[in-house]
């Protein structure tokens, strides 16, 4: 088995009396889309928040790419290869969908801010950065409205932005925390088919809850409930696990 | 510093911290239930010792002044709530200082108008004008007793509003998650206009307190009134605990400051907020 | 005086540009209990708010004890007897258990007293162990006990409850099920948002299933009950 | 079309033609005008430059800086130390030290600000610069609450700020040359991320950068710009106290960018022109009867402050920026 893109060991988060995430271990490997699901309050937004380094863990491990990262602050992570997308889209709305391409893809090899090259070149000049924007606004379907504010565009595309910023990171882990939530269903299946294109040389984590797309794009499933994970394993057995349909799908309880 | 000396700087930065305390705690709670940034919140401990002035001179006698000097001041607080700072709840900062930085132009202006440009000096009434012979060289004056009594059961009264009453519970609660208090009945509106009228009574309040003290001159509100944004800021916004251990720590910086290292003594306290800053940015006490 | 306690009628509300609520019609009678159910995102929540003032709806008639009041702030909503029970509880952390009951303790709209402090604490006992900790100190489960316990210190003809064992370990979800039904008995009507249909069906007369912000079911629980193509089709896997 | 405060650096072609018609007024003003309003002007422009520099901090990053007199005032002082009693001191060398020593009480007091956030940004810029303030007024040998004279302006490189017009040209070039530089700063790649840090800095963060370098350099820089500024104030005016770094003088600096249109430079300069025209006007007021309308020019400069945006919340400044082409 190749080694591990991510890797948690006994993520724990506590708020006060409340444990959010509760020893949860995690691997992601290259090419795998690895789903979460579980009800509301699950805890699965709280983890990739722990993942993504939003939110310090109270407690274990965090490794990425064999390199031990815990605690490291969020934009360090992001440099590193780590990109995440928002269940609330969270976009720079006044921005047109090019720019916040733009912002997206020069990151990864800005100068340094007291660099004063930085304050007089060009952002747009570039050819990498430019390369990089392109790239991610032809992947996500985006060309269309290339011009346009992001806060005039419609839910489905905003989300479809949302990941389109991601990918101009030119990440090699992304964490989709419900790219789907509100999308119609044109939308959702273009997503759908965007999410599987990505597999290809990526480790992906999804936090959805829309069955359908996660039982057609999961290679791995795990199902957490009150913070901690209950099952974890392949669609198939995950469907059939009494337990899941419990907690979970809703079925006759004891 | 012998020992005498010792303890009356500590009686006096145990006063002007609770001086401060009694400024920052309606500052705070302003802005931890309302969200607004009031720069003229100086200007009301001005306005409070120009009235105490005013009042004094006209009627002779302060304790009379400052009963109806605290009663106009509640009166003011509350139109000043409903006339303007209520449609500034959900504007933004900048839109905040803005429109309190114009209130300071203005009441700075219509003290100008009302009672000219020149210091004053607020007699001490009679029934304290006397001192406590503490060594054969040194006196404590009546009146700063009087004052450090008077800070005590006032500070001592607002803790426990806030933290006893059933008042003090809905304020808190309005603080921390305004929906959630509506949804449970609490007029939020009443509850705004109550807190700042009481702040702006406070602050006028402290004014009327210290004038004898003090006198009064024209831009002693601007002085306090960064006194009091250290205070809130290193007690962390919107907790009347943080402003009360804020202001009491201020007051002994800055007192034994004075003493002993008169040439650094206004920049210990900034350097005191940088060490908070540095150490906890959301300040001792945030929630 | 008609049974008709809550009416909601042809309500539209929007958040942006997505259309929440599309043209709702709802009602709750005098000591009825009622199922809101649906997936995630299908407006449940909105419904509440809107009914709570919380959210201004942009078109529609909300009346309670024959009175309009959409458009009213919360607050005033409040005082004529609603109570509502919010997604993720609402607690205030800065005050404690006590607190947070004391704060809300008031008589209902007809001087009814029948919810008291004391009552609260017979009812949940678990509070009484932990009145002088903080409110963001409590479990999930004690936090949800918390805010409906609190919601009852206002003695309401109406009680909200969204989203009422959502994250709760199946032990405790008993728990607040079963005072689900003492307080649905206790001639509060309640409206209960939840995903475990077998629960609410349970207690509740009448049931209504969201899907996309309009009403595809309403009707009786033996009618919901009797048709599981419904059920599978808007809130199974 | 993106809503006006997104796309910052295309400025209208209005815009663009009061800039070039103000240039050439500028320049050929000296020919025209006495001396007297040539200081006038000269001071203008000085303050136009010390909007500018804020609006990097309040327009661009979205850093309301209630203390960014502070290092207005201190390259002052630099100026008025480093000149002799009976020399000009050469500005060639005083000038960059003031620059760079404004720069490094920006990058001190910055290191502490930059980690706030909102309301305690606000607030600590606030206390700081007063700070600075108490540090020159309480202390004689700083020149204590009466301040500093410089007997003899700089001079040096065939240049003497002793005449007016000198100085008026230099203070112009300087104008010229700030502004060229921030709007080109849009344009690079850390003014982008700047405008991103204003729009949504947990974004920001979440793409890779490090919000916190970002704001302290922007703060340093504004700070430099800032002294650059001051230190032509004491060039020209000769005297420097306390009051430099007051409290009026930081809040003036935010209406200037407020007045003008915030986040696209050319605002803060034409909102400087603005406000210093609007105080002069009230200032002037004739007498009507016996009550001086003049005198009370800070119950009119309040008023209209505190009621200029509450009667006319959607007030962007006269420079709102849109964008133009598609």
């Amino acid at each position: 088995m190749t080694e591990a893109l991510l890797e948690a060991k006994q993520l724990s988060k506590r708020f006060g009396g409340l444990l959010a995430v509760n020893d949860v271990s995690l691997s992601l490997y290259k090419d795998q889309l690895h789903a979460v699901i579980g009800p509301n309050g699950a805890g699965k937004t709280t983890l990739t928040h722990l993942l993504s380094g939003d939110l310090p863990a109270t407690s274990g491990e965090l490794w990425l790419k064999g390199q031990a990262v815990t605690g490291w602050p969020h934009h360090r992570l992001s440099l590193q290869g780590l990109g995440r997308s928002y269940q609330k889209t969270n976009v720079f709305l006044p921005l047109t969908v090019w720019e916040n391409l733009m912002l997206a893809a020069q990151a990864k090899d800005a100068l340094a801010p007291f660099n004063p090259l930085s304050w007089l070149g060009r952002a747009d000049s570039k050819p990498s950065v430019v390369a990089r924007a392109e790239r991610a606004l032809v992947l996500a379907g985006l060309s269309a409205s290339k011009n346009s504010a992001a806060a005039i565009l419609s839910h489905g595309i905003q989300r479809q932005l949302e990941i389109a910023m991601v990918l101009a990171t030119e990440p090699v882990v992304l964490l989709l925390d419900e790219p789907l939530a509100g999308m119609g269903a044109a939308e959702a299946q273009t997503m759908v088919e965007l999410l599987h294109t990505l597999k290809k040389d990526h480790a992906l984590l999804l936090v959805e809850h829309d069955m359908d797309a996660v039982f057609a794009l999961a290679d791995v499933l795990t199902v957490m409930v009150n913070g901690t994970v209950i099952a974890s394993g392949t669609p198939e057995a995950i469907r059939s696990d009494a337990q899941v349909q419990a907690a979970y799908l809703g079925e006759a309880t004891a | 510093m012998d020992l005498a000396n010792f303890f009356i700087q500590l009686l006096n930065s145990v006063q002007y911290g609770l001086l401060l305390f009694l400024l920052a705690a309606g500052l705070t709670l302003i802005f931890g239930i309302m969200g607004v940034v009031n720069l003229a919140h100086g200007a009301f401990y001005m306005l409070g010792a120009y009235m105490a002035y005013a009042l004094t001179a006209a009627w002779g006698n302060l304790a009379l002044a400052i009963a109806a000097g605290t009663l106009l001041s509640v009166v003011f607080g509350w139109l000043l709530e409903k006339i303007l700072f209520r449609h500034f709840y959900h504007r933004s900062h900048l839109d905040q200082v803005l429109l309190t930085f114009g209130l300071i132009y203005i009441f700075e202006e219509l003290r100008s108008m009302l009672w000219g440009d020149d210091v004053h000096n607020v007699a001490v009434p009679a029934l304290l004008d006397w001192s406590i012979q503490l060594t054969d060289t040194l006196s404590y004056p009546a009146y700063r007793l009087f004052m450090l009594a008077m800070c005590s059961a006032l500070a001592l009264a607002l803790w426990f509003m806030i933290s006893k009453t059933k008042l003090g519970m809905k304020i808190r609660a309005g603080a921390f998650n305004s929906d959630m208090a509506q949804s449970l009945g609490i007029n939020i509106v009443r509850l705004h206009s109550l807190v700042f009228a009481m702040g702006v009574a406070l602050a006028a309040l402290s004014g009327m307190l210290i004038s004898p003290l003090s006198s009064v001159y024209p831009h002693m509100g601007a002085q306090v009134l960064i006194m009091c944004f250290v205070v809130v800021v290193i007690g962390g916004i919107g907790s009347v605990r943080g402003a009360l251990t804020a202001a009491l720590l201020v007051g002994l910086v800055d007192t034994f400051g004075k003493v002993l290292l008169p040439q650094f003594a206004s920049m210990l306290v900034y350097v005191l907020m940088a060490l908070v800053l540095l150490y906890k940015p959301e300040g001792l006490f945030k929630q | 005086m008609s049974n008709t306690l809550l009416e909601v009628r042809g309500l539209n509300t929007y958040y942006g540009a997505s259309h929440v609520l599309r043209n709702l019609d709802f009602q709750v009678e005098r000591g009825q209990a009622v199922g809101l159910m649906g997936r995630n995102g299908m407006g449940k929540s909105t419904l509440l708010k809107s009914i709570m003032g919380l959210v201004k709806p942009r078109s529609g008639r909300i009346a309670f004890q024959g009175a309009p009041i959409h458009g009213q702030t919360p607050y005033a909503i409040a005082k004529q007897g609603m109570a509502y029970v919010p997604e993720g509880r609402g607690i205030f952390g800065n005050l404690s258990v006590h607190e947070n009951l004391v704060m809300a303790e008031r008589a209902g709209v007809r001087g009814q007293q029948d919810w008291t402090y004391q009552r609260v604490l017979d009812t949940f006992p678990r509070l009484g162990e932990r009145l002088s900790h903080g409110g963001q100190q409590l479990s999930g489960g004690e936090q949800q006990m918390l805010s409906i316990g609190r919601a009852l210190m206002t003695n309401p003809d109406v009680l909200l409850l969204d989203e009422a064992t959502e994250g709760l370990a199946p032990l405790i979800a008993l728990e607040i099920w079963r005072i689900c039904a003492l307080v649905a008995k206790s001639g509060i009507s309640t409206v209960i948002v939840d995903k475990n249909w077998q629960h609410v069906t349970q207690i509740t007369q009448h049931n209504v299933i969201l899907v996309k912000g309009e009403a595809v079911f309403q009707g009786s629980s033996q009618q919901l009950l009797s048709q599981p193509d419904i059920m599978n089709q808007h809130l199974g896997v | 079309m993106s809503t006006p405060q997104g796309h910052l650096e295309t400025l209208p072609r209005s815009v663009q033609l009061l800039m070039g018609l103000g240039l050439i007024a500028l320049l050929s003003f000296p020919f025209v005008g006495q001396d007297f309003y040539i200081q006038m002007v000269t001071r203008m422009m000085i303050l136009a430059i010390f909007a500018m520099s804020l609006d990097l901090l309040q327009g661009i990053t979205g850093l309301v800086s209630l203390g960014h007199a502070a290092y207005f005032g201190f390259a002052g002082y630099v100026l008025a130390f480093l000149s002799p009693a009976d020399a000009p001191a050469s500005w060639f060398i005083t000038l960059p030290l003031a620059i760079l020593t404004s720069a490094l009480l920006a990058l001190l007091i910055g290191f502490f600000v930059v980690r706030t956030q909102g309301i305690y940004f606000i607030m600590v810029t606030m206390a700081f610069a007063q700070m600075v303030y108490f540090l020159f007024f309480d202390n004689k040998e700083l020149g204590g609450s009466d301040g500093l004279y410089i007997n003899v302006r700089p001079a040096g490189w065939g240049l003497d700020f002793e005449n007016k017009q000198v100085l008026y040209f230099f203070t112009l070039a300087c104008l010229v040359l700030t502004y060229a530089f921030l709007r080109r700063l849009l344009w690079s790649p850390f003014g982008r991320t700047l405008n991103g840090i204003r729009l949504n800095e947990h974004r920001t963060q979440a793409l890779g950068y490090n919000s916190f370098n970002y704001k302290l350099t922007a703060f340093t820089l504004a700070g430099a710009l800032a002294g650059m500024a001051g230190y032509l104030w004491a060039a020209q005016s000769g005297y420097v106290n306390p009051e430099l770094m007051g409290f009026h003088m930081s809040a003036h600096a935010i209406m200037m960018v407020i007045l003008g249109g915030m986040g696209n430079v050319a605002g803060a300069l034409i909102g400087a022109f603005g406000f210093e025209l609007f105080l002069h006007f009230f200032k002037d007021l004739p007498k009507v009867g016996e009550f001086d309308l003049g005198k009370h020019w800070q119950l009119w400069m309040g008023t209209d402050c505190a009621g200029g945006h509450h009667c006319t919340p959607r007030f962007d400044g006269l420079v709102a920026p849109q964008r133009c082409g598609p």
